[in-house]
């Protein structure tokens, strides 16, 4: 169980979140959603430490995992799997290695192996659960965004982590891209049990996978529940930011 | 206003592989389709900021292929372009930007150029930003800047590269209505790319969906679902957001 | 500021070709390995120098010449300052190894000074302080398509934006020059006086120094002035797409502007030596 | 304007050699709990090391000739050309060939890593290693700056070497000494070991500086690709201060056999 409990977060003058709680079930798959610039990001990045927030707490199966020292997050980081927006594979390095390299740096922890050729075997069976084992070869520059995608959802599997945190998967992909993005996330919640954080402004993914929906609006969440309910929801910026309108009560930057 | 013919161009492998367009006077058509597939290139090369290998690219009754330096200026007086990574000046003010084009290509008094920023800037919404730097500003009210830079000239030609990447739903539905007001307003014919599938289909009068260097499908969205290409079809599947 | 179309065609390639398309070089050593390229640039440039002068815009002028001089100048200062120092510190006890008598330091470093050091190590520290800024701000423009828009807008680059850059440099290198030359002497009178008690009216004696000199140095200035910004600009305009070709671009605008201060320095002196030697 | 600027400045230098300390400190840390990443080290000894050397070798070739050339007048004035090899060489072991290769060091390699550091930290990638639980101090820092500092120091030997052949070259067709009187004169008492290691010294030095500066510019960095471009003018422009700053620093301590 992942919660956030009254999460507040400044950039200065700029009140990013204020208050928001929420909390994801194993086996969830759970979407922020709202405008950009609402503060899905900085949510997320909260719970392995790449940001801290101001006040509130942050609870990982019961422990508080907020405001701790960088090596305390150490631990936090194999539990709790990020995928950046942008992918950030290694540029360096190729697909499989890319992938072998949390297994090679954490040779004790989650599903690693000790000798180089474990590791290799071990990074192209998960390449091949993203069906990427046809490019383990290729450096990321040489693949399309779709594609390094899955890569990059790959190598944040590598520790078997029992959470995956998702940076707006789907977002400039193509909507062929961006589906199979989705079964990916979909079967990790469903077959593997792992709780999935997404966060997104995709209105295809969102109703086509999300198993709880948190709309957060001016650093408040403004709406909370299963798809089916975010649906019928009578908020007129609720209902704007859903069917994706011009014209509204809905204030954007 | 723009007619490309069977046009190719290579860099490291073929991008555009005989690929026609047609524009026509006052139409805003929607370009989409896979990553690589060749559409900002082909944007790029109206403006003659790339050059084709082969085939022919008409604006405004000019050939652009193998166009003189001479001729491409000219050319580009018809132009308007948002760049996909917006390319505002990042030494100059929101004001300056916009002034930019401007001051460049005519003499004009300083309350003249004021009076048409200032009338770009607030047909964006943005008058009140005009002193600000572009890096204060967020991703959205940048593109809103770019737009505004873009028509400035009032040109009858607009080419939009991205103008909504990364944006939530409605930003990019209200850069998408900002779009056709420019067109009400300025008469202009209009290219936009976007990635955005959905929200093209609703603000534009047609749509070509390019895949590896090819026009796959040319026509209204509301056919795009019964093309006989499955990659369209698939690009223009359900729509599940229209359900609300 | 008219756009003439006379000059159209001269410039056609460098205004139209986008730079990412032509021949690209490995990164080590763009000044040495490239002259055909580059000395077609640079006769390129020079016409657009040519032109310039008549067409920059003052205001443009005025800030490069503040932002390529004025935030040199500090910069200069203390590297020269310790260059003198030290150059002076290690003569001196060299020279007292041989002969017990520290009366030609003095002069012999003004000699050098003026014909060489001044001008090399200027040329060098403004390498780095200059080349890589004009390098990381034009490859910034360029990947972020800023280049392409002025081109939308009627606006050469070229002449917008690297030529005013040139003409600053060309007309504030050889002032930096001179100042950077008179706090090396400064700081070289000081250390030996502290270090070896030269007097500095022994010190400051300016003996040696002869008209050969004095041009060697004058023409190192001016190249330099001319050189560094002209490689610094071609490997911006250069550069590839991403963060990492801006990196890449800038490196090589230090890497490229060194180089060619090191072996111009060296043709020149090798010409001064034969000329007045 | 000026000024402010100037003061702008020095608080600029200033921040980046606080950081540098820290910088330091971590790599330091992460090598001393076996964290550095041999494979990051082999592949930076490679990209920052090896391919630098044309450029160590083309300067130093330059230089030795420079040197020859500039004291010319000198050595005529007191028809002392059987010195040239210990004037040049004294200045090529102690002063130019250090300083020098330093600079094309901060130039080549030290702007290569505040670039390449400088992209990761900007598309995040620095985020993405501490996200995968990997300390870039130990994958990152460490093999860089171990890297940069073997390079200085190997590269500025090897930078002698070729300035003295250049010189000898120089001396040999611009004024017609023999090797052999050059050679003579290099050997001949007046220089000595103490020379080579105040120079290697000065490698070490100039090395560590060059790396820590470099790495904690590229590390910092923010803001896309314009902020890569300027991480990297800072990077190069203080690395060149601290160098001349050391130089005075290792000269003025370190008299050697004088």
């Amino acid at each position: 169980m992942l919660q956030f409990i009254d999460i507040k977060k400044s950039f200065g003058e700029l009140r990013v979140l204020d208050g928001v709680s929420l909390s994801v079930a194993p086996g969830e798959v759970h979407f922020v959603i709202g405008t950009s610039g609402a503060g899905k990001s900085v949510l997320i990045k909260q719970v392995v430490g790449l940001l801290q927030p101001d006040s509130g707490q942050i609870l990982l199966d019961g422990q508080v995992i907020s405001g701790l020292e960088e090596a305390q997050y150490w631990e936090i980081r194999k539990r709790c799997a990020l995928v950046f927006q942008k992918s950030t594979l290694f540029d360096t390095l190729t697909c499989l290695e890319n992938v072998a390299l949390p297994l090679r740096k954490h040779p004790g922890s989650g599903a690693g192996q000790r000798s180089p050729l474990a590791i290799n075997d071990q990074a192209l069976s998960l390449l091949t659960q993203v069906d990427m084992a046809a490019h383990a070869a290729k450096y990321p520059h040489e693949l399309g965004d779709g594609l390094k995608k899955r890569v990059a959802i790959a190598r944040a599997l590598a520790l078997s982590p029992s959470y995956v945190l998702f940076d707006e998967p789907t977002t400039s992909l193509d909507p062929i891209a961006a589906r199979n993005i989705d079964r990916l996330i979909r079967d990790l919640a469903h077959r593997h049990s792992v709780a999935c954080v997404v966060v997104s402004h995709d209105l295809r993914s969102i109703f086509s996978i999300a198993d709880r929906i948190t709309l957060l609006y001016k650093g408040k969440v403004k709406a909370q529940g299963p798809p089916s309910e975010i649906k019928q929801h009578t908020d007129p910026i609720v209902a704007q930011f859903i069917a994706g309108l011009a014209h509204g009560p809905l204030e954007t930057t | 206003m723009i007619a490309v013919e069977r046009v190719y161009k290579s860099f490291d492998q073929p991008v555009l592989r005989g690929c026609s367009l047609q524009v026509a006077r006052g139409e805003i058509v929607g370009l989409v389709g896979p990553a690589a597939a060749g559409k900002s290139v082909l944007l790029r090369s109206l403006a003659g900021l790339t050059q084709l290998d082969a085939g022919s690219v008409v604006v405004m009754g000019q050939e652009v292929v193998g166009a003189t330096a001479a001729e491409l200026r000219q050319v580009r007086t018809h132009i308007g372009m948002l760049f996909q990574n917006v390319a505002l000046f990042d030494f100059m003010s929101v004001f300056e930007n916009v002034a930019f084009p401007l001051r460049r290509t005519m003499r004009l008094a300083a309350d003249e150029i004021a009076l048409r920023v200032h009338t770009e800037l607030a047909a964006v919404g943005l008058g009140e930003l005009a002193q600000r730097a572009p890096a204060s500003l967020s991703g959205g009210q940048q593109r809103r800047v770019g737009l505004a830079r873009a028509a400035v000239m009032r040109p009858p030609i607009l080419l939009y590269d991205e103008p909504a990447a990364g944006l939530d739903p409605v930003s990019t539905a209200r850069v998408f209505a900002l779009i056709r007001a420019q067109r009400e307003r300025l008469g202009a014919s209009i290219l936009v790319v976007s990635s955005d599938v959905d929200r093209v289909a609703q603000a534009v009068d047609r749509v070509a969906v390019m895949h590896q260097g090819r026009i796959l499908f040319e026509g209204p969205p509301s056919l795009a679902q019964s093309s006989s290409h499955q990659l369209v079809r698939q690009f223009f599947g359900e729509h599940t957001h229209g359900a609300a | 500021m008219t756009e003439t179309e006379r000059d159209g065609g001269a410039r056609a390639g460098l205004g139209t070709t986008p730079p990412s398309l032509r021949p690209s070089l490995p990164p080590a050593l763009p000044g040495m390995m490239a002259p055909g390229p580059l000395s077609a640039r640079s006769l390129s440039t020079a016409q657009t120098l040519a032109s310039a002068a008549r067409r920059v815009e003052m205001t443009e002028l005025i800030k490069q010449i503040n932002e390529i001089g004025l935030r040199s100048l500090l910069f200069l200062c203390v590297t020269l300052g310790f260059v003198g120092a030290i150059l002076v510190y290690q003569a001196g006890i060299q020279a007292l190894r041989i002969v017990p008598d520290t009366s030609t330091v003095g002069a012999s470093y003004l000699e050098l000074l003026v014909r060489d050091l001044a001008a090399s190590v200027t040329g060098l520290m403004l390498s780095t302080r200059v080349g890589a800024a004009i390098a990381a701000e034009i490859g910034s423009m360029k990947v972020t398509d800023q280049l392409d828009a002025l081109r939308l807008c009627q606006t050469d680059p070229i002449d917008y934006l690297i030529a005013p850059k040139i003409l600053a440099s060309f007309i504030v290198t050889p002032l930096l020059t001179l100042i950077a030359g008179i706090v090396a002497t400064f700081t070289g009178a000081l250390t030996g006086y502290f270090s070896f008690g030269i007097n500095p009216s022994v010190f400051l004696d300016p003996k040696y120094i002869d008209v050969g000199d004095l041009l060697t140095g004058i023409s190192k200035a001016v190249v330099f002035g001319l050189v560094i910004p002209i490689i610094s600009s071609r490997a911006g305009l250069r550069t590839k797409t991403g963060a990492e070709g801006v990196g890449d671009a800038t490196t090589s605008a230090v890497v490229g502007s060194s180089l060619a201060v090191i072996v111009l320095g060296f043709m020149i002196g090798v010409a001064g030596q034969l000329s007045f030697g | 304007m000026a000024p402010r600027s100037f003061r702008h400045s020095i608080a600029h230098v200033l921040e980046g050699i606080g950081s540098q300390g820290l910088i330091l400190a971590q790599a330091l840390r992460a090598t001393a709990a076996g964290k550095l990443d041999s494979f990051e080290f082999r592949r930076s000894i490679v990209r920052l090391g090896l391919h630098s050397i044309p450029v160590i070798f083309s300067t130093a070739l330059f230089v030795g000739g420079i040197m020859v050339v500039q004291s010319v007048p000198l050595l005529q004035r007191f028809g002392a050309e059987s010195l040239l090899g210990w004037g040049a060489g004294f200045g090529i072991l102690r002063e130019i060939g250090p300083i020098l290769t330093g600079l094309m060091i901060s130039g080549r390699v030290g702007a290569n890593n505040t670039a390449e550091l400088g992209t990761l930290a900007v598309t995040n990638q620095i985020d993405g290693l501490r996200a995968l639980a990997i300390d870039p101090a130990g994958y990152l820092m460490a093999p860089r700056i171990l890297a940069i500092v073997v390079t200085n120091t190997l590269g500025t030997l090897l930078s002698m070497a070729v300035a003295l052949f250049g010189a000898a070259l120089s001396g040999l067709l611009l004024l017609g000494v023999s090797p052999d009187l050059f050679w003579n004169s290099l050997t001949g008492g007046l220089l000595d070991i103490f020379d080579v290691t105040h120079g290697l010294i000065k490698a070490v030095v100039f090395g560590l500086a060059i790396a820590t500066c470099s790495t904690s510019f590229g590390m910092r960095a923010e803001g896309g690709a314009p902020g890569v471009g300027r991480a990297v003018s800072s990077s190069v422009v203080v690395s060149a201060l601290l160098i001349f700053l050391l130089d005075a620093l290792v000269s003025f301590a370190d008299r050697g056999n004088s």
